[in-house]
């Protein structure tokens, strides 16, 4: 397809401006024409060809309103229209950030209510929504960790990350200034204790833990990690990102859990919009609350309001308060699930996944094989023992049968992973359909695997060059040369 | 109301092919002392009505405003139709970051077309598809500058967004790096001389706003120079995004990274989120700096097509190394900037003269008014900054008209009190500023 | 702001290819004293910002009520948020009629899928593809009796509702045929024995509703046993479509065609329309029927597709011979019912039982206030007459409480003066019916 | 595809109903068993299923949002997206018909300037935006003309048409109780005053006359022709579904028309919505106002109100008003283009038609030579003549170039007839690649005839069998016996 570049033509335009209903200045005297820029050269487009160029566009993406999309550790749960509706109400949609409380009641409210809810849920003394995302709830998180030893006067430089954490956590640690260790996970991929025991020293700052873990599997002795990290001083920090596996199931609070941060479109649904926006939350227990992010939302006489008056906070994240219309989405569909409904999506979640992993047990190696939480994660090292035929070339054929892929070569402790998250948004047809096409790929694999290698052969472009992208980076374009 | 679809007889069924008796045995990992049985705290359920009358009420219990003249981060705009019918199409709203480049074409050329229009906009050469924000992309062009340069000093400027500042101040802290202000002249421009003063080899970055927080435009070449003189990288930030239609981007003025907040461009105010950061930079930091990037390549027939590339600068190939932790960033509000720009097209130039009309317009109108005057003397974009008798007073009784006033910079600065720092958009009619004067006069 | 991408440029060059000088040869053939010079009397153009400011005001204008009171052949229901993201996708609602059937798969499925659904509903075992309105799906129908019998008398019953009767009259005029009313009863119900000593040889239908405008359900079975004694045919109305959730349809009863308002399901209200007139018929009047009919057939692979089928009925093959003059529809009105009924599956039952006890609410406590009483006996489903002190002193109270009172039915019904008919929906709140209660009371 | 019936599964439903908050009455008894329906047998999908069917079914359709649409006589212009925005505003769409005029104000205004502005636009007394479509709108005036003859104690049995007409005048006249009658078009494709001179006798109440015609043509003698039917008593009805093509150049009132209806869907750009919903307001002279449907809007103290009391008035067409967010999109669409607006999308759409016709001159036959107006029809002769290759396959092969078909076999008078109506919102760009395409497919016809009778060839099913969906008619699904 073309760029809309390359469909431009001087003279048109897609929006228009009003006339000026005011005198209009000169530029040069008001402005300077140092100041002002030389050439402006963005695309020149009718409405027509501006619709129909994204409109195309979106017709070359994959979204869950197309199909399952069970890629693992992300959530690809379908995302409840009404949500959007709420969204979208200008109540919620006009209103500058730094408006006075008064024009805000009802969007205080329904922040303070959120945080109130995930309290209830998660089982933390408190929760600040600011975070962008799950990635930046990890830092705020990890913040938190850092300035509560700083208060403390301890000098921990170390934070424990088990191999099968996702990328974000040991980002985080070093974007906070920690030294990140690795901890080896056990035989049934859970935390070792002896190796936790043995790296759990007084320069830890804190082990933090994915549960359920990138496996898809529980931590069972989470109440051992947990006196471990404790008695040594240090605090555990949960990644909540899977919390869809165990809503109403058990609290993070409860299992001793100090800080965790949760990503609000996974977990509370809301659509994940091409890669953003998300939310993540990050709840603390009652030792770190002082050191939550500011502003946050206090009781006042005239009902709620903004306070910055926290001497030992972090501080700032981000500018104002948080993705705000992402926390409205997840809150409208908190509220429309309610407690039943919340318990009900953690137990399809977990049935969903365990569906999957029993059905494709036959097809492909299974490394843990146990009962896992809201996904399962199998290997296509079999594959390529036979046949050459790697998950990339299973996960391109996986879209000739019209399903986006699972997410693949992640964790990294798994060879040639598959990792696969259905969620409890679907039907048994659905799992039933999707286990079928992965075991015919398998036979294909085997039968005639160039068919599998040369996919995908359905789409608009094959296979992509990533090694040249990277090796000849071309970000941007530029205009050809006359 | 929940979205499950299975029916009883879909459980029984699969409970079967399982094995098991009861849905309790699927969480028989957790420890059964930790297990819980419901969830106190949390109401019943509400059907799709009771949802939407619920969060109606919500809504209304909001006040929106007629007229809204605070900006400082956050601008309203007119946003065209368009944008919402097309970020609104479900192909796109409904995926995730395009990691299966062959299933994800449509979103991957619209970053790459996004990039473009934003490296052009600031004068750079590259950006990346959004950070989280404006305040945290400041952050990490400046956290990337210390890691670069390995030195452990930021100077910003007092006439940087206060948000801007603390978000870098936090994210400073945390790496271990110290940040300096360097106070702003009676221009209400960044102070030369005290910059130069300040800098020296243990400084990694300068991080300056223009128009800036009180709507002044700084002159960047300047500050670039001596940036630049002793090793330091130049971050400039900008304010309202529109104003790049017609104004002078810092890339083009020597700066080394320009970030901003990219709300302006078709993304409604949301009450503050969510809205995107803008990272843009030299080329040569392509390999370093943090985000998504799409890239053109070809596939084995030779068509073009785009796959997110250089990902070995992040997080899941790169880990603890990476160039930042940013896994999720602000896609769907990149592509309404970048529909939004690609609607406007040159009209953002005209649009622009019409904030800079609708300005003066306002300040004229206010500074006239008795006890009302220009702060600054440096030219602005659509904002600037009047010190008046009583900003709070002001700010009161244009709230009890429904009027959102201008941004009281006491909290911020104390230094400037009595000092509103007031936007003027497109939205804002003659009519609406003549208003505003005539509640402010009386 | 005009919606034309042509640049001068572009403009020029295709003059030159045509060999014009001036746009205004492309109009030589407008004989040059009727040529215009300008629109006087049309106002300049308004960019987009100030078209949306401008409705927004004109809408602004209007009240919106709280709670609706009446019904009378436009419904109030709660529309599933699905249903307006299904139906606002472009490829639906920029397509026009599927003419060309390869290319328009989706809408040809979608109306298949209405017509089974509408089919099932109304008992019948055909439905076409919407004809405008209940009113004129009820007047189309009563003129293919009158067509097909060449007999041309028309007898409606009173308890029909207003419009339909004087839309059938309309029709029937146009097309030399006469309309007689028949009466109906203390119960509201249609006077059977009335119906009967009307009927005779010429007469070529029987249009009745059930429920009817009253609200009561009508027996279909004895009204169609009378019609079809003298070789009439039974053309049953419903009103509101919901309660075809509950409600034995009148295909079951022995009419020969059900037609009715399908606004109920996922149509906005919106003053009025767009509706969709729903027509269903027995199998046999297939090639007879007015309106579009969406097919199953298959490809030369045997690939099942869909087609517009049986076009020779229609205007644009048959001409002045066409079963009716229809051509544009309401398409999209039908794939709205066809996505809500999709939506609500079985639970349209529960909706109807939900409507049920509402009205059954409703009518109870005003029926308890004094001066107020039923009219009829006859039971009904969501609305339901009541005799009041002063109708329209009541309607004019609840409108100073921004609430739509009932229907009054003087105009109508001069015999039934002080009189209203009202309606409860799944949307009215008990609070809301308490509140009305006690509005009406003080 | 599969249908929604045959992915429906018992116990699932995608929308639910909130619990009653007011007791639950038996419906046996308050409304009796026999009145109870047995079954009811709607689909039962979940609202993920529910989403993705119709997401699918969508992608499965093409629209103007999508490309090129030159549908003949349709004027699939590009439909600004603003105007579905105006007419989503809850203060249009929330409001019930039947309720006091007191909370109707902004309606009854728009309702009453659209009317006072079509009237400035075609020179007419008086409108009604009553019937729903075009063809209602027909029906409409055909009734008015009825009217004023029954009034006059005239007894016209007899409608002349042209046989250039679009189908619904006829039908319409016919639905009308009329007799029509055909008059045949002269060589240049206009009226034959010949045969109107003869034809236009006391029998006959109206021409019915769609200026520009279905060819395209302007009818140059239009004075003429509104003489000699005036002479005879008669009345000229305008068809006026072609006005896109003069807007603000002539106004039919001014040429000597009794009644026109407009296809506000076309003209006034509101997306036709995959066959409907349309609007027909009809404008009449001074002679036919007494004759419009009720309800009018008159102006009252408290502004306006509704009227019914019109003694001539042929009565109602239609519940209610019409087609009223059809109206407030046609509104708001033209208050956006204005006069300027107007006049230039008359041009343009004058200039692509002619364009076009230039264009594909040297590849089709083009039957009339002769500037025309918003669209040009040409005739697939040649390449029946040369190759076998007929019309519609042109048009299937056009689906595989990316492009709504032409209107085709219309009008009748043109054999083998391709009608072009490219409307003002396409690009040059978009006219020389359609030309392009059409070009290329009359060479396919010559090289390769097989190809083009095979097409489409890229589409989910291939050319249908019409023949066998008319000759074992399956109009309404039926579940297969188990
Ligand atoms: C386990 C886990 N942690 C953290 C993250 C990061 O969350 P985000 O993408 O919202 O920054 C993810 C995202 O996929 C995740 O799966
Ligand atoms: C010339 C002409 N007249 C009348 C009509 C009928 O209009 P509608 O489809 O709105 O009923 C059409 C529709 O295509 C037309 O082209």
């Amino acid at each position: 397809m073309q760029l809309i570049f390359e469909i431009s033509k001087p003279g048109r335009a897609a929006a228009d401006v009003p006339a000026g209903d005011v005198p209009a200045v000169s530029l040069e005297d008001v402005i300077g024409a140092s100041f002002m820029r030389e050439e402006l050269d963005l695309p020149e487009v009718s409405e027509t060809d501006l619709v129909r160029h994204y409109t195309s566009l979106s017709r070359r993406n994959f979204g869950v309103d197309l199909g399952f999309y069970p890629l693992g550790s992300c959530t690809m749960k379908y995302n409840p229209k009404i949500n959007e509706n709420v969204a979208a109400l200008p109540g919620f949609t006009g209103l500058h950030p730094a408006a006075p409380e008064a024009f805000a009641r009802g969007n205080l409210e329904l922040l303070f209510d959120m945080q109130r809810l995930l309290c209830a849920i998660f089982g933390m003394a408190d929760f600040t929504l600011q975070p962008a995302a799950g990635a930046h709830g990890e830092l705020t998180g990890v913040m938190m960790i850092r300035k509560y030893f700083e208060k403390k006067g301890e000098k921990r430089r170390r934070i424990l990350i088990p191999d099968a954490a996702h990328g974000t956590n040991p980002a985080s640690g070093a974007l906070c200034g920690f030294e990140t260790v690795t901890l080896g996970s056990n035989a049934e991929g859970g935390v070792d204790l002896r190796r936790l025991d043995a790296l759990m020293t007084e320069d830890v700052a804190a082990l933090m833990l994915t549960n359920p873990n990138t496996l898809g599997l529980f931590e069972r002795n989470i109440e051992e990690v947990a006196r471990v990290v404790h008695d040594r001083g240090g605090l555990l920090y949960g990644d909540g990102a899977n919390a869809n596996a165990f809503l109403g199931k058990t609290r993070p609070g409860d299992l001793g859990f100090d800080v965790i941060q949760l990503n609000l479109h996974k977990t509370f649904s809301t659509p994940h919009g091409g890669g953003g926006p998300g939310s993540g939350p990050v709840g603390v227990g009652e030792k770190l609350t002082d050191f939550l992010p500011v502003p946050r939302i206090v009781p006042c006489e005239a009902g709620l309001r903004w306070s910055s008056d926290f001497p030992d906070t972090i501080g700032r994240v981000r500018a104002f308060y948080g993705n705000f219309s992402v926390i409205v989405k997840a809150y409208s569909y908190l509220r429309s699930l309610g407690a039943a409904g919340l318990i009900r999506a953690a137990e399809m979640a977990v049935l969903n996944a365990n569906y999957i992993k029993e059905k494709l047990k036959p097809s492909f190696d299974l490394p843990y094989d146990r009962i896992c939480m809201h996904e399962c994660v199998f290997s296509g090292s079999r594959q390529v023992a036979l046949s050459g035929v790697h998950t990339t070339d299973i996960a391109k054929r996986l879209i000739d049968f019209g399903y986006h892929p699972p997410t693949i070569y992640f964790p990294l402790i798994v060879a040639e992973a598959i990792m696969i998250e259905p969620t409890e948004t679907e039907s048994k047809e659905t799992l039933d359909a999707f286990c079928d096409a992965m075991a015919a790929i398998a036979r294909e694999a085997e039968e005639n695997p160039q068919r599998v290698k040369d996919a995908p052969l359905s789409t608009p472009v094959g296979r992509l060059d990533e090694v040249l992208a990277a090796r000849k980076p071309d970000v941007c374009w530029s205009k050809p040369k006359a | 109301m929940d979205y499950c679809p299975h029916t009883s007889d879909d459980i029984a069924r699969m409970q079967a092919v399982l094995g098991i008796k009861s849905l309790d045995d699927l969480f028989a990992d957790i420890p059964r002392k930790f297990r819980l049985d419901g969830l106190p705290g949390v109401p019943a359920p509400l059907s799709e009505q009771e949802t939407l009358s619920f969060m109606q009420a919500l809504a209304a219990k909001n006040t929106l405003p007629r007229v809204t003249l605070t900006g400082a981060g956050a601008y309203a705009h007119y946003i065209p139709a368009v944008v919402g019918h097309l970020v609104g199409r479900a192909e796109f709203y409904t995926a995730y970051t395009p990691y299966q480049a062959e299933i994800s074409q449509g979103l991957l050329q619209a970053i790459y077309e996004y990039q473009t229009m934003i490296a052009h906009l600031t004068g750079t050469e590259i950006a990346n598809a959004s950070l989280y924000d404006g305040a945290s992309a400041a952050a990490e062009a400046a956290m990337l500058c210390a890691k670069m340069s390995d030195r452990p000093r930021l100077v910003v400027a007092r006439s940087v967004h206060p948000h801007y500042r603390q978000v870098l101040q936090t994210y400073a802290w945390a790496n271990g790096c110290s940040v300096t202000e360097v106070p702003y002249r009676a221009s209400g421009r960044v102070d030369l001389p005290a910059l130069a003063a300040l800098l020296d080899q243990d400084v990694a970055a300068v991080i300056v706003q223009s128009p800036n927080f009180f709507g002044c435009l700084e002159e960047i070449r300047p500050l670039a120079d001596e940036t630049h003189r002793c090793g330091a990288l130049l971050v400039a930030a900008f304010t309202d995004g529109t104003g790049l239609g017609i104004l002078k981007p810092a890339g083009a003025c020597g700066a080394d990274f320009v970030v901003g907040e990219g709300q302006s461009f078709g993304n409604p105010m949301n009450y503050g989120g969510p809205y995107l950061g803008i990272f843009a930079a030299r080329e040569k930091y392509l390999r370093r700096i943090p985000g998504r990037l799409a890239g053109a390549t070809v596939d084995k027939n030779g068509r073009r097509g785009f796959v997110l590339t250089l990902q070995t600068r992040e997080q899941h190939i790169r880990r603890e190394k990476a160039t930042s932790n940013i896994c999720s960033n602000e896609a769907l509000c990149a592509l309404a900037a970048c529909v939004y720009l690609a609607a406007l097209g040159k009209n953002l130039a005209r649009l622009a003269r019409l904030n800079v009309d609708k300005a003066q317009y306002l300040k004229n109108r206010l500074a006239d008014l008795a006890g009302w005057s220009e702060v600054f003397s440096a030219p602005g974009y659509n904002e600037f900054t009047l010190r008046c008798p009583d900003a709070r007073a002001a700010n009161e009784r244009l709230a009890a008209e429904g009027i959102v006033g201008g941004y009281d910079l006491r909290a911020d600065y104390p230094e400037l009190d009595g000092a509103l720092v007031l936007c003027a958009t497109e939205l804002l009619s003659r009519e609406d500023m003549d208003r505003v004067a005539q509640i402010l006069k009386s």
